[in-house]
């Protein structure tokens, strides 16, 4: 019988790229999904210019991922889309955070928390420019060429962040508290950006980017400093651990997945 | 009045007004209401294609209606930036279009209910948008005129976009994706029509308007125009637009077209379209929940002054 | 090309059923969207029951559907899951007011505002109610055996919502200022249970059944009478009309499609 | 002393304790504690089921799963209902329940990623939950022995429901469905094994339960029998447990399975778990935002009473 999806290959420097494209995909996704409701107009202006960026990367990442399945499997390449809207949901591998709502637990926020959405894009965008930063040095020139761009555009998506998390860390007792809120739901979420496994250990053998445990330190060492000027403490560690960059994924992504994959399901064949 | 001979005869030489130049109180008024009416449409406009982004069929697709979106941001943020110079701060303007005083374009109380209304609200909507806007490219008012020109460039490129959109499934696409296409045309090409206004008879302002260089263009030649203009891309595209009655007139030069169905016009601008509330609930719901947000910000540039003094 | 998307039958018989029946399916899919979230666990146990009648009636519904579409195009019927999953949004002929989240404006309810549940429940369920009775006279004998068993359902499910009509409307101040604000959103999209068209004029030509306009008088006096009871008072009218019986639906109606379709999309030739 | 002992033997000689009866402190809360927590693992279940209603694959699946969260409601109604014959309401249960001082099943804090999950909870956690609540229906107390009988009659048809609906998609569906069953096994066998409790010689509640005639059978030995019945329905449903270390031990006669993994079971019951947090929270939003609908009822019902006397 045939089906519309799509099988990648899991050759582990496809799983690497995808993983790091499916992160981007999905927080594109969900930011998006302010587009005409921020809190402010510059704000709509941002959050719709950060998930296009994050789109841009995404495509040239998955076309890259097809381009390495083919190469391994002497088949032809998934294309973009292909791999984007159509795997199963078993076959994502961005880590659980990034397909987290908008708002987390917070009740009556349409379509998100602000609070949560900006730590958020805090910590992606740190680990983000702490990753393309080390890919600069890949033995995969076309990685190279993708983080050579992303890494501009990383920067300055850390740095907005960043700044709306310290004026809200630090601005009235209730911004504080809905910031403070957000990152006691959201820091248990952190750890599974810095496992690593056999696709990373392939990617250090091979030269084509870092394990992303090696991450770690640079990573919680900036969200330290930056939590710190944002008067914002951590939250105990837990042993709670997710595993969507193994492609188990939370209750989330499923409907993420049927809202973007839905046309080109609904329309096979269809040309767009 | 001297003041008032002096601002006619430069509006009769053609000459533009600047921010800091005297204005007529009626002129000052007028533009006002015309910018941010603009403004908010920009912004209201928003929602209908932000409606569509989630579930863009192409990450390609995706991007372009991401960009579109973010460039209507942009244009909304020029025109209150325009506005502004007429005395009004934003704020004060978003309060008159929470509180409905302040009115939008009806055009986007229609809802988008396929992918294909996203590529023809680029090719319908922007293009009756842009008939309406260029003409104002040369409006009196200087900083309205500049941001015109911005605005009308990229939203040439919308319209581009929007028709090329079309085009693909229309050339390429499956048979249930030109029928999504023409239920599309089918429902959005009236209400663009009416974008043009109430016939000129009917038209309030457009007399002191057009004496004033606000408006250049009467609402019925710009939608004759409109309507020329388009005929021919429909062809092209293989749709049909919905009006039996459309036909060349070799006499006129132009192309006759059925009567507009004025009652839904004035009930859609009365409130009562299909998403008069949800847009303005929408609206309303996200600033009222970024209240916080922007009492924080606020409150945190007050904080950071004292030191940047001690400093 | 080919499509999975199914076209149903435009034979006036035809809409006239699947307008009743795609009421309520999605009624029935907005219900269900309250499992495990009511305000109390028999209330948890009551909406899902009401969902899971409006599922079997819709069942009912869709598979005569299908066989009078057939009987009219001498084709293979289709059958119930094909129309509930594999027809395209413009096919669907529910009135709009079913496909209108729970909570319409209202922030922050997940999954939604009781009191507009309760209230479009009462309204919903007044309007089968003298719909069933009718069609027990309908010369099709298979609506009239599909009309008495939904007819005692429609009844309980009637009785059930009215209950909560008054005690809310009569209960607190609060819960009365929420019902008079659902009333205030909701009572727009009422006219459009009460319209008539070449369908319904066929369908009492035919005595199939009767035309929605000759529902009116009743439905609105007997939910005038429970309003009045509930102490909360009607909006004037306005001249807002929705069309989702003709198919032309609000943007609501696309996001629960995606849902609700999913499955049946992204597993061509499943067998569940 | 004498109803001490005239407790303990009616006990031992197998007679039920009504709810009228002496009964000992520690017996009652050890019931309180075991019914309460066995209501609130119905109702915390209908949400990883709840997960999947709107996404039900035919109209049919649908309505089999409103049925079974209808039923696992209802449930929750009699258990809360037996409870309270032990001197505690349903709200200062759910009030334990909120504040976490109660506990439900540890297997609801998996959550549901296919629609095959919904089968296999059917399959494999009812199965298991049967195994537990069997011999229940012969507990001491006979509230809660007479809710079990109705409930296990009920959950023993969930039970063929789901394993049919597996049955159906492995025998007749693609191979995507196929992979979509296996992956949903490959997730829920491990969690089902630990829903017996830990290993005997830790469990801390088993002698005094079993003295009570509230348990009747230890968790090591549910679990062999539960691991010895569905190893062939695992076969005949063609899919493979992800356990290598499971073959059948002739001396035994009882399959031989590998090692539990109990320092996740002790994470997932310390709150660690994946959907903790989740589960909970969207109860007692539930039942916050649910407060005004509880309070109006409550000023309803208050003001229905002098009319009723009146009349």
């Amino acid at each position: 019988m045939s089906t519309p999806s799509v099988r990648p290959s899991t050759a582990p420097q496809v799983r690497y790229v995808l993983r790091i494209a499916d992160t981007c995909l999905i927080l594109a996704q969900r930011l998006s999904e302010w587009c005409g409701h921020a809190p402010i107009l510059e704000e709509d202006i941002a959050l719709t210019n950060m998930s296009l960026d994050l789109v841009g990367q995404a495509r040239a990442l998955f076309t890259h991922a097809g381009q390495l399945g083919a190469a391994e499997t002497q088949g032809v390449a998934l294309d973009e889309d292909q791999l984007a809207f159509l795997r199963e949901e078993r076959d994502y591998l961005n880590p659980t955070l990034v397909e987290l709502p908008n708002a987390f637990y917070r009740a009556g926020a349409q379509p998100g928390d602000f609070a949560f959405t900006v730590l958020r894009n805090a910590v992606v965008s740190t680990w983000l420019l702490a990753l393309w930063s080390r890919l600069a040095d890949s033995s995969d020139s076309e990685l190279v060429a993708i983080a050579g761009k992303a890494v501009k555009e990383a920067r300055y998506h850390q740095q907005h962040a960043a700044d709306w998390v310290v004026r809200l860390g630090d601005g009235t007792a209730d911004s504080a508290a809905r910031m403070q809120a957000a990152l006691n739901e959201m820091w248990r979420y952190l750890p599974e950006l810095f496992q690593d496994d056999e696709v990373d250990a392939f990617a250090v053998q091979a030269q084509l980017g870092p394990a992303w445990s090696s991450l770690k330190e640079e990573v919680m060492g900036q969200m330290g400093s930056l939590l710190a000027e944002a008067k914002l403490t951590p939250p105990p560690d837990s042993s709670f651990r997710t595993t969507g960059r193994n492609g188990i994924h939370s209750e989330h992504l499923g409907f993420i997945l049927s809202e973007m994959q839905y046309l080109q399901r609904a329309y096979p064949g269809g040309v767009w | 009045m001297q003041r008032q001979e002096r601002f006619d005869e430069r509006i009769d030489a053609g000459d533009f007004i600047e921010a800091k130049d005297w204005m007529p109180e009626h002129y000052r008024k007028t533009l006002l209401r015309q910018i941010s009416q603009h403004a908010h449409s920009e912004i209201v406009g928003m929602l209908p294609e932000g409606n569509w982004v989630t579930r863009a069929p192409t990450l390609k697709r995706k991007a372009i209606l991401l960009a579109k979106i973010q460039d209507e941001g942009g244009h909304g943020l020029y025109l209150y930036a325009a506005a502004e110079t007429l005395g009004q701060s934003r704020d004060q303007m978003l309060d008159a279009l929470h509180t409905g005083k302040a009115k939008y374009s009806s055009i986007f109380n229609y809802p988008t209910l396929n992918w294909a209304d996203i590529g023809t609200i680029g090719w319908l909507v922007d293009g009756a948008a842009i008939m309406n806007q260029v003409p104002i490219c040369r409006c009196s008012y200087a900083p309205y005129a500049r941001a015109m020109i911005r605005i009308c460039r990229e939203e040439s490129f919308h319209q581009r976009q929007g028709y090329d959109s079309l085009l693909v499934m229309m050339e390429k696409g499956t048979e249930a994706q030109k029928a999504m296409v023409q239920d599309a045309v089918n429902r959005w090409w009236w209400p663009c029509l009416m974008m043009f206004g109430p016939p000129d008879a009917e038209s309030t302002h457009t007399a002191q308007s057009m004496r004033w260089g606000i408006k250049r263009i009467s609402n019925d030649d710009l939608r004759q125009k409109f309507i020329d203009a388009t005929v021919q891309q429909a062809q092209v595209l293989g749709v049909t637009l919905p009006d039996p009655d459309l036909k060349w007139n070799e006499a006129r030069g132009h192309w006759d077209f059925g009567a507009i169905d004025w009652a839904e016009f004035w009930r859609v601008v009365g409130g009562e379209g299909p998403c008069n509330r949800e847009r303005l609930n929408k609206r309303v719901r996200a600033w009222e929940e970024g209240a916080w947000v922007r009492e924080a910000a606020l409150a945190h540039a007050r904080k950071q002054e004292p030191t940047a003094q001690a400093a």
